[in-house]
């Protein structure tokens, strides 16, 4: 299993700096892909394979998409439009990052409990057990767990929109609220987007009239 | 009707505003303020007082009243003394074309400001108003000013801030321990403020409106103010805005009596500290208006003289020469220094600088704009016949009233004597800047000088006259201050100051009565 | 499995490399891609705790996951808009090097 | 005699004033018409004044609730007088003036000056109270300080006036808070109650009181010219001739003898005894003597009459300040006289000064007897009355005033004395330098008779300087100066002394004087010091520049430096360099602000995780 860990936080790692160092903003973008790609993939060795998947999908398809297409509209692809940073600056941004690094890395070995340990999936599985239920229809959660795969997606569903019951399996304060106003955003985004975009061009006409 | 003194100037702005020539609405608006003014101060002359005030806004949940009307003789005489420099004010001075709406719109709005403040009847007006006249003041410093405006628009904004912040603590807390809601003066006299309270609001208020007025030692604000600023506003704040912070020290001083007396030796020390001090600093000025900027700042310790003898006394009517000397006073002082300001402004126009060593013998080039400024100067100095004297003399009389023969002099006393020092520095540095411009041999900026027109010479005379129409008959302002208060509890009396009798020898005044006290 | 350190330090070194993208590069799209960077440097960063800190039954805390999904949400809303302010932007001033972007400028 | 006309005699003048000054300035003829007119109806109500009965009128002028302070007029045996001589002197230096000053193109502004001297001194004489006497004090101050410095053009002119203007300030300064002390003790400032008041003082420390009689002296002290504030005067010699005559020898100067009589007259001569009375006469015999010396070195004839006036105003002080029976009535006797006489002299000297085409030193003139002979005989009357010679009028009033030294103070009788001696010691050595002998200058040489304009003022006053000594004379113009407390005989060793420094004074004055051209005196060490003054002026002039000036110059430096730059502009500077600073970051640089963002990050991780 490290060896997927590590391979894999090298492809992002890497992605990460060739991101950065590429000159022309194509290959930043290609290579921001493979960071999130390999990013995506330490997201499902943690059993994360909900969040994995829509990394990938959102991240990996839809931004770079969107990032790609617009380097293309706005024809940044030439490398000759790059312009080298002072060498003031290239030293500020390398230090500061650098030492939030050192500074973590001191922090890191305060952190306590590494070990890392398989998910007790059948055990678990009896929390979710619900006695007022036939035992065969019980939910899907308890019948993945039994087959000791890991739901993850119900789970996630179930923290989002919490309980019917008071089954206190999940500890969850309910997320309703907040995904309507996330939907909101979206919305006010796309509105403004639209509205960004639109090309104003009443100003050659003369001044306002009111 | 009283809320016409504030509806006038609004109009006027409101008219610039849309279009008005500047120049023409500003005069208008301040000559139908000076009518209004006159003509409440003959109502109230006369006795009539009932609807002068307009009905208080009334905010239930906590009940607020605030209003505007003439509360007493205090504030007619104060608002008179606004409309009177407003009224010369806005015939003084002159700008670049483009400048000309924010200059007038300015003007009217500090003397909004400053009728406003004279004619509340509550705390809170009282305050709001003086704010609302500093912000053109400031503006107009910082864009129209002469030589370092912008630095000497932030300290002025510095100092009168500070001021204002610490005098809005002294009246927060004059209310909260008031008990009372309303902010009404009549409603807060009524009340009493307990005895532990009482220092501490009477320092706030003493630094707070001190700093308005430019007690020593915050003093520094204001002669390189009023030297920069452009003339209608240096006339209208050393005129009348400065005056504020002494009307309300007076008008507040009857809430915490107590309070003030424990603070009575600071009063005493920082007055001689205007009056010494910045007297000699002001005799070490090189530049004229400089000179009387700081000897504007002098004068006030004379005022504040006449609040100290206040303090000592008590109460109004333990010593009831010092309001009336210090009110006097300050309705003198404001005219002069209005004058004086305004004739600076001409006398630069006319020879380019006011560099006392670069002038000289001025006299005979512009005997008229030397006849006008030897008048203000000789009354700022205190000549008989014109108003300073009377209102100083009053202010002497007054820190003596208190004296009792036999035991030594008490500190109020020994401040009056100083303050009669302050006479002789005064003439020094009034005759020698006089002597430095108008006489002597003539100086090198004076050969193409001319004199006053008509035009620069009528807000001069206007002032000149309401200086020796007081001066002469004093008694047409003090007048005013008879039945204050208690308006109408007795039938008032018009004051015929002028009518002379023959008095069989008159008696003794009854100074046993005082001395019991 | 790697430890809960290791994957913190791969999200802080990640945050660190976009960061110092930010910080160096010039070209306002390629730092927008290493802001996007960051942020995913601190979805690491959620899910791992959410793996390591598990609740009474073992499972991971399924919180810190939605939280992420919020995120991405959100990154998502902003990478739009922020794409639409920059092509505004390069109609208006024909660049995308914050060097020459200095209106702003007190 | 209605109250109108009481009235108009303070206001005639200041109507006439304003008027020139404010309508007339253009049109001198009618103002001198004016001025001159209202003078010569404020001398004809005077006169009918004199047959008035006393009493006092009153208007309230500032009430401040209980309190009033009133303009009256107090009409009285002593006021009366006062009146005749302010009047009288006044009329007819308005006459001297229409000629002397004919050339004058400010003669409007002059004329309207001496119409607000002649309301301001009227003011004086008549004041019912200290306060109204305090106001017309400072009045008169003022026309002082106008008519000095009439040619301001001049720089000695206007320095002169601010200089009297200055001196007089400080006398009023010790005066107003000796007012202000009286008036806490005796509990009133109207001259009439005062007396009713002598029941305070007994209760009050006499130290008190006697504090506040000298600080009211100060007054005197300035107005009159005492020693040490005596420097104005010489130098108000700057101002016309014939305002010298009118202000700074017969009225205004007196009128610090006048109030000091008037205050003996009201509160009772028991407030000038103990140490107050014996100061103020000790300053007066000081005063009479330092000023006779000078006088005997001065080569400008003003300023050898302006010593003279200091001097005379000396004996009347100290006459004052005796506080014995009469003294006081004879030093307002001198007073009297004097005014006749001084005013002769000085217009003579002015006369003689016109004809000299402005020349004024004495050594440049001589001859003139042979070239105006109507002058020269006025003058040596007025100079025979000053130097006490019977029975010219200077002569009662001296005697009354040796009497009354002698009578109290034997000292200051020996003073006296020597002063006597010196007067008519330098009378005659102006006399004689500038009158007789031979011309010595263009001007002197090319003098001619003065016109009859300026004639008849000088014949009239010598006519008053020969008869005004006599009993019936003094009687009707001044019944309250005159107490002849005895009679002059030979007997009298007072009479006797007196007559022989007379003698003295004069025979030395001709032995040193007759047929020189250059004074032979003015090697000497002793009479160099005689010729600087005593150097007053120099010291004054270094306790200005150290006290007043240094002070002002430290004291705005440190104003200017601590108020004004640490404490104000400091805070002025920190806000604007704080706001500049903020303003330098705020660059709009992009990677800028990241970079300060990242740095404050690994800041805040520090100080929260790794700085505690």
């Amino acid at each position: 299993m490290p060896v997927f860990f590590y391979a894999f936080a090298a492809v992002s790692v890497i992605g990460a700096i060739a991101l950065v160092c590429f000159r022309n903003p194509v290959s930043s973008a290609i290579s921001m892909v493979g960071s999130f790609v390999g990013l995506a993939a330490l997201f499902i060795g943690l059993n994360a394979y909900f969040v994995g998947i829509i990394q990938i999908l959102v991240y990996a398809g839809a931004i770079m998409v969107l990032f790609l297409f617009i380097i293309m509209l706005l024809d940044l692809k030439a490398p000759s439009a790059f312009k080298r940073s002072s060498p003031l600056i290239l030293v500020g941004g390398l230090i500061i990052p650098f030492s939030f690094v050192i500074q973590l890395s001191t922090v890191l070995s305060e952190v306590r409990g590494g070990d890392p340990k398989a998910l007790p999936l059948q055990d678990a599985a009896e929390s979710f057990y619900d006695h007022e239920r036939d035992p065969d229809n019980q939910s899907e959660i308890y019948n993945s767990l039994q087959k000791k795969s890991l739901p993850d997606v119900n789970l996630i569903g179930l923290t989002l929109f919490g309980h019917k019951g008071d089954n206190a399996s999940i500890r969850t304060p309910g997320y309703n609220f907040p995904l309507q106003i996330i939907g909101v955003l979206l919305l006010v985004a796309t509105v403004g987007v639209v509205a960004l975009s639109l090309k104003r061009k009443q100003s050659k006409s003369g001044g306002p009239e009111s | 009707m009283t809320a016409c003194l504030l509806l006038i100037p609004l109009i006027g702005v409101i008219a610039i505003l849309r279009g008005r020539d500047p120049g023409a609405t500003a005069r208008l608006a301040t000559a139908l303020m000076l009518a209004t003014g006159i003509l409440l101060a003959g109502l109230w002359a006369m006795g009539i007082r009932d609807g002068l005030s307009i009905a208080p806004v009334v905010l239930s949940k906590p009940e607020i009243r605030l209003g505007l009307g003439l509360y007493d003789g205090m504030s007619v005489i104060m608002m008179l003394l606004s409309v009177v420099v407003a009224f010369a004010a806005a015939r003084t001075g002159s700008c670049k074309k483009r400048h000309e709406s924010l200059w007038n719109i300015s003007l009217l709005l500090v003397a909004a400001g400053a009728v406003g403040a004279f004619i509340s009847t509550d705390l809170f007006f009282f305050y709001a108003f003086h704010e609302l006249a500093l912000v053109p003041t400031f503006l107009m410093i910082g864009i129209l000013g002469r030589g370092e405006r912008k630095i000497i628009a932030w300290k002025a904004t510095i100092y009168l801030a500070f001021g204002s912040i610490v005098l809005l603590a002294g009246l927060l807390w004059l209310t909260a321990a008031s008990g009372t809601s309303s902010l009404a003066f009549e409603d807060l006299l009524k009340t009493s403020i307990p005895a532990e309270d009482q220092p501490g609001i009477a320092l706030f208020l003493i630094i707070g409106f001190g700093t308005l007025v430019s007690l020593f030692p915050f003093h520094s604000w204001a002669a390189p103010t009023y030297a920069s600023a452009p003339a209608p506003i240096s006339m209208l704040h050393a005129g009348v805005l400065k005056k504020f912070g002494l009307y309300g020290l007076l008008r507040l001083h009857p809430l915490v009596p107590e309070g003030m007396s424990h603070w009575l030796n600071l009063v005493i020390v920082l007055l001689i500290g205007n009056i010494l001090w910045v007297g000699f600093v002001t005799i070490n000025q090189k530049r004229l208006d400089l000179m009387l900027g700081n000897s504007s700042v002098m004068h006030m310790g004379y005022i504040f003289l006449a609040f100290a003898a206040l303090i000592e006394a008590g109460a109004q009517t333990e010593n009831p020469v010092a309001m009336p000397a210090a009110i006097l006073l300050m309705f003198a002082h404001g005219v002069t220094i209005a004058m004086l300001f305004g004739l600076t402004d001409r006398l630069e126009k006319k020879t380019g600088t006011l560099d006392l060593r670069n002038l000289g013998g001025l006299a005979s080039h512009t005997p008229k704009l030397a006849f006008l400024f030897g008048l203000a100067a000789m009354a700022s100095i205190g000549l008989p016949g014109l108003a300073n004297f009377a209102g100083e003399v009053m202010v002497f009389i007054a820190g003596f009233k208190g004296w009792q023969a036999g035991s030594g002099l008490g500190s109020v006393q020994i401040a009056t004597i100083i303050a009669l020092w302050g006479l002789v520095i005064s003439a020094v540095y009034m005759l020698r800047a006089y002597r430095r411009t108008f006489q002597g041999p003539g100086g090198s900026h004076i050969e193409n000088a001319e004199d006053l027109s008509s035009k620069d010479r009528r807000p001069a005379i206007f002032l000149a006259f309401v200086l020796v129409i007081v001066g002469l008959f004093p008694n047409l302002l003090l007048g005013l201050l008879e039945n204050s208060g208690s308006g109408a509890s007795e039938p008032s009396e018009v004051q015929k100051p002028l009518e002379p009798a023959l008095l069989p020898d008159p008696k003794p005044q009854p100074r046993q009565a005082m001395l019991a006290n | 499995m790697a430890s809960l350190q290791e994957y913190l330090f791969i999200s802080g070194l990640l945050f660190a490399i976009g960061l110092a993208g930010v910080l160096i590069r010039r070209n306002i799209i390629v730092i927008f891609m290493c802001l996007e960077l960051m942020l995913s440097a601190a979805n690491l960063t959620l899910v791992a705790f959410s793996r390591f800190n598990t609740g009474e039954n073992g499972l991971p805390d399924y919180n810190g996951q939605v939280l992420v999904f919020f995120i991405i949400t959100v990154a998502a809303a902003e990478v739009a808009v922020g794409l639409a302010i920059i092509v505004a932007l390069y109609r208006a001033r024909q660049t995308v090097d914050v060097k020459e972007l200095t209106s702003m400028r007190g | 005699m209605p109250e109108f006309f009481s009235w108009s005699i303070l206001l005639l003048p200041l109507c006439s004033a304003a008027v020139i000054q404010l309508l007339l300035r253009e049109m001198a003829g009618i103002a001198v018409r004016m001025s001159v007119g209202s003078a010569a109806t404020t001398f004809v109500i005077a006169l009918v004044m004199l047959g008035s009965e006393d009493r006092t009128l009153a208007v309230q002028w500032a009430t401040a609730g209980s309190f009033h302070i009133e303009i009256g007029l107090i009409i009285d045996d002593l006021s009366r007088g006062m009146m005749i001589v302010v009047t009288g002197v006044g009329l007819l230096v308005h006459l001297f003036s229409l000629a002397y000053m004919k050339e004058d193109e400010a003669r409007a502004r002059y004329f309207a000056g001496l119409s607000i001297f002649m309301f301001s001194m009227t003011g004086i004489v008549l004041a019912s109270n200290f306060i109204m006497m305090f106001i017309f004090w400072e009045l008169v101050g003022f026309s002082s300080y106008l008519l000095i410095g009439h040619w301001f053009q001049k720089n000695s002119a206007a320095e002169a006036a601010k200089k009297a203007f200055l001196v007089n300030r400080i006398g009023d300064f010790g005066f107003m808070i000796g007012i202000l002390m009286l008036w806490g003790i005796l509990g009133t400032f109207a001259f009439r109650e005062m007396s009713e008041s002598t029941t305070v003082i007994a209760q009050n420390s006499s130290t008190l009181t006697g504090i506040a009689v000298l600080l009211v002296f100060c007054g005197a002290l300035g107005k009159s010219a005492q020693v040490p504030l005596h420097v104005w005067l010489p130098d108000a010699m700057e101002g016309p001739t014939p305002v010298s005559a009118l202000i700074h020898a017969a009225t205004m100067v007196a009128a610090g003898v006048y109030m000091l009589f008037r205050l003996q007259l009201s509160a009772g001569i028991e407030i000038f005894e103990g140490f107050a009375g014996t100061t103020i006469a000790w300053i007066g015999g000081i005063t009479s003597l330092l000023a006779a010396l000078m006088a005997t070195q001065q080569d400008d004839i003003k300023r050898v009459l302006a010593y003279s006036t200091l001097s005379q105003l000396g004996y009347m002080v100290m006459a004052v300040g005796l506080a014995g029976e009469h003294s006081a009535e004879a030093g307002m006797f001198h007073l009297y006289t004097h005014a006749w006489f001084k005013a002769l002299l000085f217009l003579g000297s002015g006369a003689v000064i016109y004809a000299c085409h402005h020349e004024q030193n004495i050594w440049k003139m001589g001859g003139l007897f042979q070239r105006m002979r109507k002058t020269t005989v006025t003058f040596a009357v007025g100079t025979a009355a000053l130097m006490a010679i019977y029975p010219l009028s200077g002569f009662w009033s001296k005697e009354q005033i040796l009497e009354a030294a002698h009578h109290d103070q034997p000292v200051l009788f020996w003073l006296a004395i020597i002063v006597a001696t010196l007067t008519p010691f330098y009378m005659t050595r102006l006399f004689i330098v500038a009158f007789l002998g031979k011309g010595r200058g263009h001007g002197a040489q090319a003098a001619k008779e003065v016109p009859p304009l300026m004639l008849y003022p000088l014949f009239a006053l010598s006519c008053m300087a020969v008869i005004a000594g006599f009993t019936p004379v003094a009687e009707t113009l001044s019944p309250a100066f005159h107490h002849p407390s005895h009679s002059f005989s030979l007997a009298n060793p007072v009479f006797l002394i007196s007559l022989a420094a007379l003698l003295v004074g004069i025979g030395s004055g001709i032995l040193v004087y007759r047929g020189r051209d250059a004074d032979p005196l003015e090697g000497n060490t002793i009479f160099k010091i005689f010729r600087n003054k005593f150097y007053f002026d120099e010291v004054y002039l270094v306790l200005v520049r150290v006290f007043q000036n240094a002070v002002a110059i430290v004291v705005h430096f440190l104003d200017d430096f601590i108020i004004g730059n640490l404490l104000v502009g400091g805070l002025v500077r920190t806000a604007s360099g704080v706001g500049n600073l903020f303003r330098k970051l705020q660059s709009g640089n992009l990677q800028g602000y990241a970079f300060l963002f990242g740095a404050g990050i690994i800041l805040i991780i520090y100080l929260t995780v790794f700085a505690r």
